[in-house]
């Protein structure tokens, strides 16, 4: 599998259960619904600091969590909600959270960028980019040393490839051999800085082979695909071969924040893009393949929708952290 | 107090005290005008040029369509880089303007600006200087949680070879980022985020304010009140409420942290009696406690009562806006430590 | 003072005495028997493992022989990844023990430091914890210059979340790891590169000396002198100068910043009524500067002079012997600081 | 000139005039001499600190600067006084420097990790580990903006391959097209860690060609091969067509430092290399091609000799410096 660039294994005999499709369909709308309705929030001021919508990125966490097993870790990034959401998160801890809330996943300490949940190995989002990288490759190492046969998943963006610490680690983890696969989302941005101007050399997947790993590209706007080329890379770590990249093409369908200009890409740009909505696309294909009927799938939608208004129902309702919690939580 | 010597004429100096502009809006004039004077001087930073705007705080608006994106650069995501290549330009004859996005973001960087910016000319003999300015802002208020609310001074002020600026007001900012471009050393120029919106005079043209020269906010004869940053008028408005009960604040801006204004500190000191430092930094380790150091140094005699730090908390900047609130020291915490320290004296 | 509370048998405390080793073995030790003892340690850095002698400074010496090289692992040179993968190791359930050779080389790896390792827990809401050690060695004194003898224990004193800890004997060196070890929390353990060849005795066998309790290294009545590394040995020995003219200094050595024992410096001072305090980190932004400003608040009433600072100088460390030692607090500087500070009283 | 791992072009018709190569002879002894003095002096106590001799290297430093023009930059590593020697410098005040004398290039003040030559463009010996590579970028963003025409070298070892500034700056080079050549002596080993396993991938050419830009590999042995790579990859830049790397094969022939135990590699191993010791064999080439008697090369000895002696003898005649000059040139 070492070599640069190349494209994910067709499908095959490696379809997934039906159930399992479905499941992920209704992920990937509870991230769409998730963050529209954190937007919405965000521009009636419910919220503080910055939101960093997952909207048309959603096949690439989802996709990638499919392969994942429950005992394996992740690492995420200031676009964070999609991430807890595919690790199988919580909507409402993370909904409150959101509106610094003394029931959310930190109390309220750390709102939308730092939303963790150590129970299903999510360590956390990171408004650090690149901040995540070290975290993966470190739980991957304790899975290497304490054998437990987890992998490690550390999700990035475009743009944190160029920082310094992803040499360090794919350098080390590749010479450690680490169960850890590294997954780049390139939505094409970072806030306005095109990929295409950012990535030197053009094809984040050379830089792989540059460390003698795999890179995989695929496109992150399919579910199947995605999933298909992240099992690929995580059997290969849990059996023990080292890490890898993989390189999801995909799409920010909206700002990198509420207060995007959105002024550096083209309309027509997003527009293409939006034409590939991974949800829909999923949408049509278990139609097509008759997995599911127009009606299942708007019962998902209303479904999710209730579970959204009850996520937001209880933040609301939720108190804030009471002032004695400032100084609690710095030290064990 | 702004020094009127390099403005051109005295006509400007009036029109100036009529322009009232943003804090971001000075700190882009500053740019403006030095890159139009010095044909070595460039910007270069994470969104300054192609973000709408000018940078997410707007500071570099103007600037690419002025100079073109040569002299206005757009970096990838490379904080280390962009440092370190800062210092690489400067010891080789241009006068780069880095931004980091968030101070945060430092400890990436901080190998080459204190391993390579300070100490080149030192450990060369001399025979190199390093003339670069390390534009960001620091400072919490906004929910912006741990990673992206920190106030850092003290790291910088730490390390010899490094000059340190926390201006509070647009016509400081603007004054002291000419400075700190023609000065010759590494120049770690520390804005505010919160700041960037405030508007007050700024003069139009040229000038600058010296390094190393505090300014005295607002006089007064019972407690001097040293403050950086947003705590500069949060001390201001606690001097307000004070007045009414006849306590006097008298609310000094170092304005430049390295090299620090210590005489008019302690001259100050030395008529109060007493001294309140305010920042947001945290408390343990904070330059707070340098000035407390010092001020009882030279001061010690004429302390009628400890110097009171009054600062952020311990603890990492929390997102929720009881929490954070709790963590950063407000005016209300001033007026009590201010009442503390006079309750028997007036 | 040695906290026996975890000494296996009574028999073993007496031996104890009698086991002379250098800092270097004493820290040896902690790490062989923590390893030993809970197989989720290891231990990685550069040349920790096939450098002859383990490590440059011998601490690791004989590891990688008992434990094998998947616990004491060899690491390319990418000091940001060493410490960004031990905070990772940490949260997953590892307890790394992480190495810089040089604290200089810090300024690579602040980010996870203090972005990732000191808040972590904080931000998550006390989910998570951190068990881990940074273990380094800082200081001057050998002519390393400018890039390779800083002290920058003021850095992370300044973070919240962060433990820091000093060790100036081999038993304390000893005892203090073991607990650093054992903390749930990111520790900061620094090391003298002029201590690993001091000797001292070290009790044998698993003992541990809390974090946050200082030891009184020689009692005294004039003057306490708060010291940090080397500089606990340099007072000790102006106490010996001194004692001889009747001037008595109580040397106290904090052996942990972070948690500060202000209990213990405070009630020295209120005994002593002066205070001498010193490091070799620069003076500007010192901690030497939060100990001055924590008495001052919380003695002030029982200070007869202003406390002094005998720190390094604001300087780049340079390479020369006679400006290294000029650049340096020495036994003289204490000695002289000290009779100032008594000069019409003795 | 895009790919990876190309070795240097054959010599063909750009051999070298016969004087530069006698002077690169002369250099290059000039090195190896002034390493041997230096072990010497820090053996018998009159040095502190450090000392990390270029010995075995010395075709490296030689081979890069007969490539480069006077004004063309370059930076340095902890073992810089080759850099320093064959950049031109001048050994009476690094000699002085390294005994920490008022007449060294620095006054005392850096010693041998810290040597610098503003004069001649060498922006400095440095004691981080990858700490040239931001300075040597940045001079090279210098000479494009107020277009110069110089180039940029960066020496680095190795070890330093694996720092995450390379990557930064790799790629800032490249997106940029920056006159900056990244040259990296892979003399095998850092420190006691072995080129052979912290390298993942095993070639570093490889890695240039992820970032788009070329990467040739050359014998380090061999200054002419060297040079020739050199002067490609120089000119390459200098016409504006960006940064590149070239990997110069080669070995120290003693330990890191006075103090290493060297028990970390085969004695064998060594000694091999001691075989193609690059002044014997550029020695060989110059009597065998007749440019050069035994007479005349044993008199280049003896002048290399003489004005090793004579910086020896200057350093040990000059004054430390004065306490005074403790707090000068903090700040300029
Ligand atoms: C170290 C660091 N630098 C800069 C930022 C500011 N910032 C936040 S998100 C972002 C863009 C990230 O782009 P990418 O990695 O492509 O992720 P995306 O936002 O596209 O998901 C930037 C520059 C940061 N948070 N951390
Ligand atoms: C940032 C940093 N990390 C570690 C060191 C300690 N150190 C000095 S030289 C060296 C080995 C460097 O190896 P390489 O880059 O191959 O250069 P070489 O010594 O082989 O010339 C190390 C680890 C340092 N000086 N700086
Ligand atoms: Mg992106
Ligand atoms: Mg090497």
């Amino acid at each position: 599998m070492e070599g640069t660039g190349r494209t994910a294994l067709a499908p095959g005999d490696r379809e997934l259960p039906a159930e399992r499709l479905l499941d992920a369909y209704r992920q990937m709308l509870t991230i769409r619904r998730f963050e529209e309705r954190a937007l919405d929030l965000y521009r009636a001021g419910e919220m503080r600091g910055s939101t960093h919508p997952y909207i048309g990125m959603e096949a690439v966490a989802v996709g990638v969590c499919l392969a994942l097993e429950p005992d394996d870790y992740i690492t995420s990034t200031h676009r964070g909600h999609g991430h807890t959401i595919a690790k199988g998160g919580d909507v409402r801890r993370m909904m409150a959270e959101l509106l610094g809330r003394a029931t959310g996943y930190s109390g309220g300490k750390g709102g939308s960028m730092h939303i963790a949940d150590l129970d299903r190995k999510m360590l956390g989002a990171n408004g650090i980019v690149g901040g995540g990288m070290g975290l993966a490759t470190g739980a991957a190492l304790t899975a290497k040393l304490q054998r437990t046969g987890a992998v490690a998943v550390c999700f990035f963006g475009d743009g944190a490839l160029n920082q310094g610490i992803l040499h360090e680690v794919s350098n080390l983890a590749a010479i450690w051999s680490l169960p850890v696969v590294f997954v780049c989302e390139n939505n094409q941005y970072a806030m306005s800085a095109a990929a295409a101007w950012t990535i030197a050399g053009g094809d984040p997947a050379k830089r792989a082979a540059g460390y003698g790993i795999p890179g995989l590209t695929v496109d992150g706007m399919d579910v199947e695909a995605v999933e298909r080329a992240a099992r690929d890379l995580v059997d290969r770590a849990r059996r023990g071969d080292g890490p890898s990249y993989l390189i999801a093409t995909t799409y920010r369908f909206v700002g990198h924040h509420a207060g995007d200009p959105l002024n550096y890409r083209p309309k027509e740009e997003a527009e293409e893009w939006r034409a590939r909505d991974p949800i829909r696309r999923l949408a049509e294909r278990l139609l097509a393949r008759g997995l599911a009927t127009a009606a299942e799938l708007a019962a998902i939608d209303s479904e999710v929708l209730a579970q959204i208004d009850d996520a937001v129902a209880f933040a609301k309702a939720s108190p804030p952290p009471s002032v004695a919690q400032l100084l609690t939580d710095i030290y064990a | 107090m702004v020094t009127t010597s390099d403005r051109q004429t005295a006509a400007e100096a009036v029109t100036a005290h009529e322009r009232i502009l943003t804090y971001a809006q000075a700190l882009n004039e500053a740019l403006r005008e030095e890159m139009r004077r010095d044909p070595t001087v460039f910007v270069m930073g994470e969104d300054v040029a192609a973000w709408g705007g000018g940078g997410v705080f707007a500071v570099t608006r103007g600037l690419a369509e002025e100079f073109g994106t040569e002299r206005v650069r757009d970096t990838p995501i490379s904080e280390e880089a962009i440092v370190a290549v800062a210092v690489g330009a400067a010891a080789s004859g241009s006068r780069p303007v880095a931004e980091l996005m968030y101070v945060d973001f430092v400890g990436l960087a901080m190998e080459p600006l204190v391993n390579q910016a300070a100490k080149l000319r030192y450990m060369f003999g001399g025979k190199v200087s390093v003339p670069m300015v390390l534009r960001t802002q620091q400072g919490a208020g906004r929910g912006n949680a741990a990673q992206h609310s920190q106030s850092l001074e003290a790291w910088f002020c730490h390390v010899p070879g490094l000059k340190v600026v926390t201006p509070s007001t647009p016509a400081d900012a603007k004054g002291l980022l000419v400075s700190a471009i023609r000065d010759d050393n590494p120049v770690v120029f520390l804005e505010h985020k919160l700041l960037y919106g405030t508007k007050g005079h700024v003069p139009a043209g040229a000038y600058t304010i010296p390094l190393g020269v505090a300014d005295v906010k607002r006089p007064g004869r019972h407690i001097t009140v040293v403050g950086v940053h947003m705590m500069v008028l949060k001390a201001l408005q606690a001097a307000d409420q004070l007045a009414e009960e006849g306590i006097e604040l008298e609310v000094i801006d170092p304005r430049t942290l390295v090299p620090l204004d210590e005489a008019t500190i302690v001259e100050s000191v030395k008529k109060t009696g007493r001294l309140i430092v305010t920042h947001e930094a945290a408390t343990r380790g904070g330059y707070g406690a340098e000035i407390v150091a010092r001020v009882v140094e030279l001061a010690f005699d004429y302390l009628d009562a400890p110097p009171v730090r009054v600062c952020a908390k311990d603890v990492p900047i929390p997102y929720s806006a009881v929490l954070e609130e709790a963590a950063l020291p407000q005016v209300t915490d001033l007026v009590t430590a201010a009442r503390a320290l006079m309750h028997d004296e007036v």
